[in-house]
């Protein structure tokens, strides 16, 4: 791309911006103020003619910066979207004319709106670099999945069938993970009626077959570095010998580990042997492989038994899982009909509280299970007495009265244990542990804790991914269920949500397509979610930066690590792109060629700025690009109307905000500023997980600067906006505006 | 307590629900309730029911013998079907109220003075005996089913709606000397004595 | 729409919805060309139409503003709204579809500068609320609707209003001679995700939702929500427009049920939990919620939800399947009548409103699919090798809730991208 | 129309001097007008109602509506069996699918029915007198015979429980049947709208044995066909009929209400806007006159 920067800015007409705005004026506006070299007007600008006019220029007179000065950068991408130059949006449709009256009093300040967001468009496209590719890494096709499960064979199947090597490092001595231990599965086929045989030997045989598949079996991954494209990975077998291979991505199907049953004594468990956990029971019905069930005391052949449903779960005890395992009502049921199938003599009792069997296959399930004449209870176990055979005393709440049964054998459906790893640094400082104290004090800990690290990741802010609620591993788990806060791994099965055998087999899928894509995409050195397509990363002048590790720590997708200086090292494909570490950076020397402390610092210095006595203040909104910026697009698309002494820039997210943007735009005379991001908490609607957050307790600090300017603190305020916020945010707006009325104007305009 | 029923509790041991499954009508539906109670909510004589029928069905898998078939509950029915058509797993509850209710009689552990058990074996040993119902005995029986003073009480009290009866000529007083029969009396009678013979059958093995 | 480039490695993608969305730019993320194939005059479906989602309780167009982005940035996707499949024939690696384009009456040149909604006076029923209200002649479904283009109602078409709202336009955006046409297009692969639609509640007769203008269904309920919806955010009863604060929540209302769907449809259990802190999050402590259930089916994670929603002491929870609703003719109040069967309480409550959690039912009837599929009992497409290069994504293989149809999405993209990868050795 | 032919079950209550043989009296009006044939069925039993189940197991209750169906077949052949009384009906029709569906029943059953020198095919269709008037003949057929309209009479289309459950009428709800209204609106008169307890029990059989319990639902009943303003209730089914008429009076001297509502059968509404007398149409078994009726056949 040639350095010499050309400025071609397009002033459309369309809309009611001709008969609302001086077009003359703001092709001026732009040409002098903005520099813009070429300058050209449109009645539709949008329509195929006026976006020929634009090409015509990026093609004949080398415009290279675009700087459109019509709708919403939300509106119309398809029509504005030219390849090899950089576009600037001054939004003077939903930004100007549609949030202001049209009355002939309002004429002056709407005009000085839409001359602003020219000015401001202008000098972005000034300071903006068109991105390239860094080459940092190329495209590697190879994944590598950790866990040899059916969840993690399964994503090595799929993900070789769609053309790509998968290696599968198993910690134990064979494939087939927790599905090897069970006797069937639950039923994955109409009509739903019967257990299923498991078909995991099919599947290892499948595997074995496969020589796009490579397998190391009691290997672990000792160390992982690097970034998706270009991942290292250290296999060490148990024997010893470790070898690196290199990967495009991961895939983490570590599973679960099944909840210790010898932290439920209430329920005999230890002291009867029959009393057993249904993984327990799995390993009974292998053996008797079809034939009578013998329980484990006296081989006596089971001719009653009783599943004792969520034991040790769905509840705040200590010790206790809190979360439901899901899978459990299913496997019980499963688990009956092992008895009934063999025997229909035999009393198979399953003792509930909420039968949970979701589905259309679940609903059959159940059915299928009544049928068979497995009784279902609604009641609540207290206490398993020991005996001969053990007695089950318990609440049937049905019937509303204590109760007790004696059975042959007594099965606790305990849950599902996550297999996630370690907790990363910023988890430990929301534990109370030396560890925490320590890394708050900012100090390098080696991280203690009794749990082993499961990728053994070389990251500066832990070795596994980030965990959610309960310990499962990280995702936004609603729209997003694959994203982790680890770039280029993706979690599938029991690490990442309680599930049966089937749905982790699916659930791996989606995570090696996950894989796939973004192995695909780090090599094109492309951003992942969200900001697909991305080419810019962040960069730093060394020179200027203090190692203050801000950026290191604050990064909420661990992607940058510390040289034995101290100095980041940014690992672009881990990047999400998010700016937070640019926000972080007390000396400014973070910056993407596309997005830096200029790209908006210079938009708010070119905003002009009235004399304090024409009563005409300036309020700078920092609004996110993804959920604040949208609201007040949709305000706009509905009329609301909002102060004409706003001035809002689009911030990719609050996280990235700058201290130097406050402190500058005070000083450069703002009379008020109003920061919009995403709420923050553990119901974060951050699509950068902990960005809002970040800024918040920046902003926080601004008190100080504040007092030293001695100016008001209700100036600069920050609010959690979501999307659906269209009514707040004008509101907001104009709540600063009256505030600004109250305090009076800033002093500092020169 | 009849032999029957001795032998019943035998055959059974504890288990109510297999005993159920085998000898009453459409006994085989109950373990398919999953406790949902629209049953329940829905019979019209509902607050009348000691144990409304899920409740029923959760006792029989409980093993309550006894406080099932020596309940009222079941001869509440009116027969209405509304449990039928909304319970949402299909079990033909009417039907194994009735079901549950001939059981109890024919184990002979019922509740004696249970008002419609008595009509109930009035109507059906009138039909049985002529092969039709003969309203005019039935009433007068009915009455009288607890006895001279409380028939004549009842008597005197449904006079009102005879007298109406008789004279719209949906009553006639001449019945009382016989009235509607079947003409192969010999046939039916020994039609339902087979039927009743294979039943019984049925039970005992 | 000639110019729609379709080969033997494109992928067809069947339903704009939030699976349909997932399993699109998955695909096309990776370079693959996909054909998006939308019934509705926008993408997003139902999500679009979600106040919250549990259990986090944000926003559905948060998610689906960065879906959007990531669909307009995506040269590889082509988005045909207003278009149906009427007929898929062939088997993996090449199929061709016979697909209906409706008239749109509005061309590219579309602004959405809204002229041709001021100029028209015409209204008609707002299927985007359920017909809870109406819209007008022409209209942009929703305020996110992509693409961001009005739409003129065919049942306008040839009246005064039509030409008025063409002769609002500045752009000539409005042609109203538009006209249906059918293309075939090639694809080696179909991801199928026409997802699903709400139980009629009319068939649930104990309820009279047909009978009872207090007794709504929980989509209803959501749009209710909506600061754009039909009562302008208001939770307030259709009767009479009181505040409803006294609120019931049926559960299983058309599941679970051998009357209706035989299946549990999954999601109405958390569904109705989450709603109730809607009823919270208007009236506060004078919230008054009563949830009727079987089983709460608040399966992993999610129990938490629902333990957060127990410890509510304003909201109560009744292990009962309602037995019936009347109408109490002096206040408009439904009745519920019904048994908790805890321990045998008979009842009649009185509610201000009663939200019926309506159950999942594939949009697809079983017997209407253009092609040789596995479909089960309850119409969810069964994975089986037999469907060749037809794969399901989201709620037509099952009752899901978001996050499980995103999976599944994510999961049929890379099945889709195995054949269209073959195709491409195949020919080199 | 041709003459239509069916092999007809009166049962007990329709016979002569029984207490709903007004009923048979106005259907056989009716169908004189619509030319429909009832064929009885010679020797039909007792079908023992719901109530027999106490002396009556599932066998000898099955071998009763067998009987009739057999004696049908042999008498009546290839004819579709007509019930007028919903609990005929329903025993015959649930006899008929519970043999259908169970084999063993079924042998049992004819086992039993050979003691009477009779075996079943259980092949024809059985039917409730409102399905062949809604099904074979129609409502605008049924409208075309009316001559003198029952205008300004409201009633209350009390349907009850048997004649509509389980079974019901073809593509009519559970909860809220229309088809009386239909006949009614049919018949000119006005039906009453939301009448919630259209659908609701009079108690049936138990009218008998616990009186003051089905005396309460009957009174619901008569209360909300006032609430909705009708001048009578018209009913498909014997037993609803007798409980809800006969029963006025001791209702109203418990409850202290003023009870004094005509209910008719549809049958008997038809007959008279068919332009029959009030004794063809069996306006005389009326305990409660149905004055307006008499008005209109004395015209």
């Amino acid at each position: 791309m040639s350095d010499e920067m050309k400025i071609g800015a397009y002033i459309c007409n369309g809309c009611g911006l001709g008969e609302r705005l001086d077009s003359g004026q703001l092709e001026t506006t732009a040409t002098r103020d903005g520099k813009a070299q070429v300058c050209q007007q449109h009645d539709f600008l949008c329509s195929e003619a006026g976006v020929k006019m634009i090409q015509d220029d990026i093609d004949n007179e080398g415009v290279n910066r675009v700087v459109i000065a019509a709708c919403s950068r939300r509106a119309k991408t398809d029509a504005f979207n030219f390849e090899n130059v950089s576009i600037h949006r001054a939004n003077l449709r939903e930004g100007v004319i549609w949030v202001r009256p049209d009355t002939d009093e309002m004429t002056e300040t709407t005009q000085e709106m839409a001359d602003d967001y020219i000015r401001m468009a202008c000098a972005e496209a000034k300071f903006s670099k068109i991105p390239e590719k860094s080459g940092e890494q190329g495209i590697n096709k190879n994944i590598l999945i950790v866990g040899g499960g059916v969840a993690g064979m399964n994503a090595a199947l799929e993900a070789s069938k769609a053309g790509y090597p998968c290696t599968i490092v198993e910690k134990s001595a064979a494939l087939g993970g927790a599905t090897a231990q069970l006797y069937k599965k639950i039923p994955t086929k109409a009509p739903y009626a019967d257990p299923e045989d498991t078909g995991v030997d099919e599947m290892i045989a499948a595997v074995e077959a496969d020589s796009n598949i490579t397998v190391h079996l009691n290997s672990t991954t000792t160390n992982i570095s690097g970034a998706p494209g270009r991942f290292a990975a250290d296999i060490s077998a148990e024997s010893g010998s470790t070898e690196t291979r290199d990967f495009g991505a991961i895939v983490q199907a570590s599973g679960f580990t099944p909840y210790d049953a010898n932290q439920l004594p209430e329920f005999a468990y230890g002291k009867n042997k029959d009393v057993v956990t249904q993984m327990e029971l799995e390993a009974l019905a292998k053996e008797a492989n079809g034939g009578a069930i013998k329980r484990p005391s006296d081989g006596k052949e089971v001719s009653s038994v009783l599943f004792i449903q969520c034991a040790g779960q769905r509840s705040k005890k200590e010790g206790h899982l809190e979360h439901c395992s899901g899978y459990c009502c299913s496997a019980s049921i499963k688990q009956a009909m092992y008895f009934k199938d063999q025997n229909p003599a035999i009393d198979t009792t399953v003792l509930y509280t909420d039968l949970r069997t979701p589905g259309a296959g679940g609903e059959n399930f159940y059915r299928s299970g009544q049928q068979k004449g497995v009784i279902f209870t609604k009641g609540i176990a207290s206490e398993v007495v020991d005996g001969a055979n053990p007695t089950v005393k318990f609440k049937d709440l049905i019937l509303d009265e204590d109760n007790d049964l004696e059975v042959d054998m007594v099965v606790l459906a305990t849950g599902m244990v996550p297999n996630s790893g370690q907790p990363t640094r910023a988890e430990l400082t929301d534990m109370d542990s030396e560890d925490a104290e320590a890394e708050k004090a900012g100090e390098e800990v080696e991280i203690r804790v009794d749990v082993e690290s499961i990728l053994n990741l070389d990251y500066r802010q832990g070795k596994d991914v980030p965990h959610m609620a309960n310990g499962f591993a990280d995702s936004h788990f609603i729209c997003f269920p694959y994203e982790t806060q680890r770039t280029g791994i993706y979690t599938a099965g029991p690490t990442r949500r309680p599930m049966d055998s089937y749905q982790a087999r699916e659930d791996a899928v989606g995570a090696a397509m996950r894989a796939i894509s973004e192995a695909e995409n780090a090599g094109l050195g492309r951003a992942a979610h969200p900001r697909v397509g991305d080419l810019s990363f962040p960069t730093f002048r060394k020179e200027g930066c203090t190692q203050c590790k801000r950026c290191t720590v604050e990064c909420p997708f661990g992607a940058i690590n510390e040289d034995e200086e101290g100095y980041p090292i940014y690992n672009e494909s881990r990047c999400r792109r998010c700016g937070t570490c640019m926000g972080a950076c007390p000396v400014r020397v973070i910056s993407f060629e596309n997005y830096s402390v200029d790209t908006v610092g210079q938009q708010l210095k070119n905003v002009d700025i009235p004399d304090e006595f024409d009563e005409k203040p300036r309020i700078l909104v920092l609004a996110c690009e993804n959920d604040a910026y949208p609201a007040l697009d949709m305000a706009a698309q509905n009329r609301l109307e909002y102060s004409a002494f706003a001035r809002i820039i689009p911030v990719r997210c609050l996280g990235s905000t700058s201290l130097s943007w406050i402190t500058d735009s005070l000083n450069s005379g703002f009379d008020g500023i109003v920061l919009m991001g995403c709420p923050s908490g553990d119901n974060y609607q951050c699509h950068f997980v902990k960005g809002s957050l970040m800024a918040q307790e920046r902003m926080s600090k601004v008190g100080d600067t504040l007092e030293t300017l001695n100016l008001e603190k209700e100036r600069v305020q920050t609010f959690e906006i979501s999307i659906t916020d269209i009514h707040r945010v004008p509101q907001i707006i104009n709540e600063m505006a009256e505030t600004i009325e109250q305090i009076g104007m800033s002093p500092f305009k020169f | 307590m009849s032999d029957t029923n001795t032998s019943m509790v035998e055959k059974y041991r504890n288990n109510f629900l297999k005993e159920v499954e085998a000898n009453v009508e459409e006994g085989e539906w109950v373990k398919m309730c999953m406790q949902c109670g629209v049953c329940s909510g829905s019979c019209p004589l509902g607050p009348h029911w000691d144990h409304p029928p899920q409740e029923l069905f959760m006792m029989i898998r409980a093993g309550k013998r006894d406080e099932v078939l020596e309940s009222t509950s079941m001869w509440m029915c009116t027969s209405c079907y509304n449990c039928i058509v909304r319970c949402p797993r299909e079990l033909p509850i009417t039907h194994i109220m009735h079901g549950l209710a001939h059981y109890a009689t024919r184990l002979g552990i019922e509740p004696k003075n249970q008002p419609t058990r008595k009509f109930a074996q009035l109507f059906w040993d009138n039909l049985a005996r002529n092969g039709r119902v003969n309203e005019l005995k039935l009433g007068i029986s009915l009455y009288f089913m607890n006895g001279i003073v409380e028939g004549i009480k009842t008597a005197l009290g449904m006079a009102g709606i005879g007298m109406g009866m008789v004279k719209t000529k949906r009553m006639n007083p001449m019945e009382i000397l016989g009235g509607h029969t079947v003409k192969d009396k010999k046939g039916f009678q020994a039609m339902i004595k087979k039927a009743q013979e294979l039943e019984a059958a049925r039970v005992d093995n | 729409m000639s110019d729609i480039v379709a080969t033997n490695q494109t992928i067809l993608v069947v339903g704009g919805g939030i699976s349909g969305m997932t399993a699109a730019l998955e695909a096309a993320e990776v370079g693959k060309q996909v054909i998006l194939i939308e019934k509705r005059p926008f993408i997003g479906g139902r999500v679009s139409q979600l106040y919250k989602y549990f259990p986090k309780l944000c926003f559905p167009t948060c998610g689906l503003e960065i879906n959007q982005r990531r669909m307009n940035a995506n040269r590889n996707i082509t988005v045909l709204t207003m278009s149906e499949v009427t007929n898929l024939q062939g088997e993996a690696g090449n199929y061709t579809a016979t697909v209906k384009i409706s008239p749109r009456y509005v061309n590219a040149n579309c602004t959405a500068c809204g002229a041709c909604a001021d100029a028209v006076e015409a209204e008609f029923d707002n299927e985007f609320n359920y017909n809870m209200d109406k819209h007008k002649g022409a209209y942009l479904p929703y305020n996110m609707a992509q693409p961001q283009r009005y739409v003129i109602d065919p049942r306008m078409i040839g009246t005064d209003d039509a030409q008025k709202a063409r002769d609002a336009c500045k752009f000539d955006a409005v042609d109203l001679d538009m006209q249906e046409e059918t293309v075939e297009l090639k694809a080696g692969a179909v991801v199928w995700a026409t997802g699903w639609r709400p139980y009629d509640a009319n068939k649930i007769q104990p309820y009279g939702y047909d009978r009872i203008d207090n007794v709504i269904t929980s989509v209803e309920f959501e749009r209710m929500m909506d600061p754009f919806g039909p009562t302008g955010g208001k939770l307030v009863r259709p009767s009479d427009g009181k505040e409803a604060k006294n609120v019931a929540f049926i559960q299983c209302a058309g599941s679970r049920d051998r009357n209706y769907l035989k299946h549990c449809s999954r999601i109405c259990c958390m569904a109705s939990l989450k709603q109730s802190t809607y009823v919270s999050e208007k009236y506060g402590d004078e919230a008054d919620v009563s949830i009727y259930y079987i089983d709460i089916r608040a399966i992993d994670r999610f129990d938490d939800f629902h333990q957060r929603v127990k410890d509510d002491p304003n909201v109560k929870f009744i292990k009962s399947k309602v037995a019936n609703i009347v109408e109490n003719k002096e206040n408009g109040n439904p009745t519920l009548n019904g048994v908790d069967t805890e321990g045998y309480n008979r009842y009649a409550n009185e509610h201000d409103l009663v939200v019926l959690a309506i159950g999942m039912e594939p949009s697809v009837d079983k017997d209407t699919f253009p092609i040789e599929i596995k479909v089960n009992d309850e119409g969810f497409i069964e994975q089986d090798e037999a469907n060749g290069g037809v794969f399901a994504a989201g709620c037509s293989s099952d009752a899901l809730d978001v996050n499980r149809a995103v999976q599944s999405a994510t999961a049929s993209a890379l099945r889709a991208i195995q054949v269209v990868n073959r195709v491409a050795q195949a020919e080199g | 129309m041709a003459t239509k032919e069916y092999s007809f079950y009166p049962g007990c209550s329709s016979q002569e001097g029984a207490s709903s043989s007004n009923y048979l009296k106005s259907v056989n009006t009716m169908c004189e007008v619509l030319d429909i044939k009832l064929n009885t069925i010679p020797d039909w039993n007792c079908c023992s109602a719901s109530i027999g189940y106490c002396g009556g197991g599932e066998l000898p209750r099955l071998a009763l509506s067998a009987r009739n169906i057999a004696l049908s077949e042999q008498h009546n052949a290839g004819q579709d069996i007509v019930a007028t009384c919903a609990a005929c009906w329903l025993a015959t029709k649930e006899t008929q699918e519970r043999l259908e569906m169970d084999g063993d029943l079924m042998a049992e059953t004819n086992q039993a029915l050979s003691e009477a020198g009779l075996t079943l095919k259980n092949e024809n269709k059985i039917r409730h007198m409102v399905e062949v008037l809604i099904e074979d003949l129609g409502y605008d057929e049924l409208g075309k015979h009316v001559t003198k309209p029952l205008e300004g009479i409201k009633i209350a289309g009390y349907v009850g429980c048997q004649t509509n459950r389980p079974f019901g009428i073809e593509g009519e709800s559970f909860e809220n049947p229309k088809y009386l209204d239909k006949f009614i609106e049919t018949m000119g008169a006005e039906p009453v709208e939301k009448y919630d307890k259209k659908v609701s029990c009079c108690g049936g059989a138990l009218a008998f044995s616990e009186p003051e319990k089905s005396q309460a639902l009957i009174k619901d009943i008569i209360e909300a066909a006032y609430d909705g303003g009708a001048d009578m209730i018209v009913t498909p089914c014997p037993v609803c009929q007798m409980n809800v008429e006969v029963y006025q009076d001791k209702i109203n001297a418990k409850y202290g209400t003023k009870f004094s509502i005509p209910v008719t059968y549809y049958s008997t509404l038809m007959s008279v806007a068919y332009g029959k007398s009030g004794k063809e149409a069996g306006l005389d078994g009326q305990i409660i006159p149905a004055k307006k009726l008499e008005d209109i056949a004395g015209k």
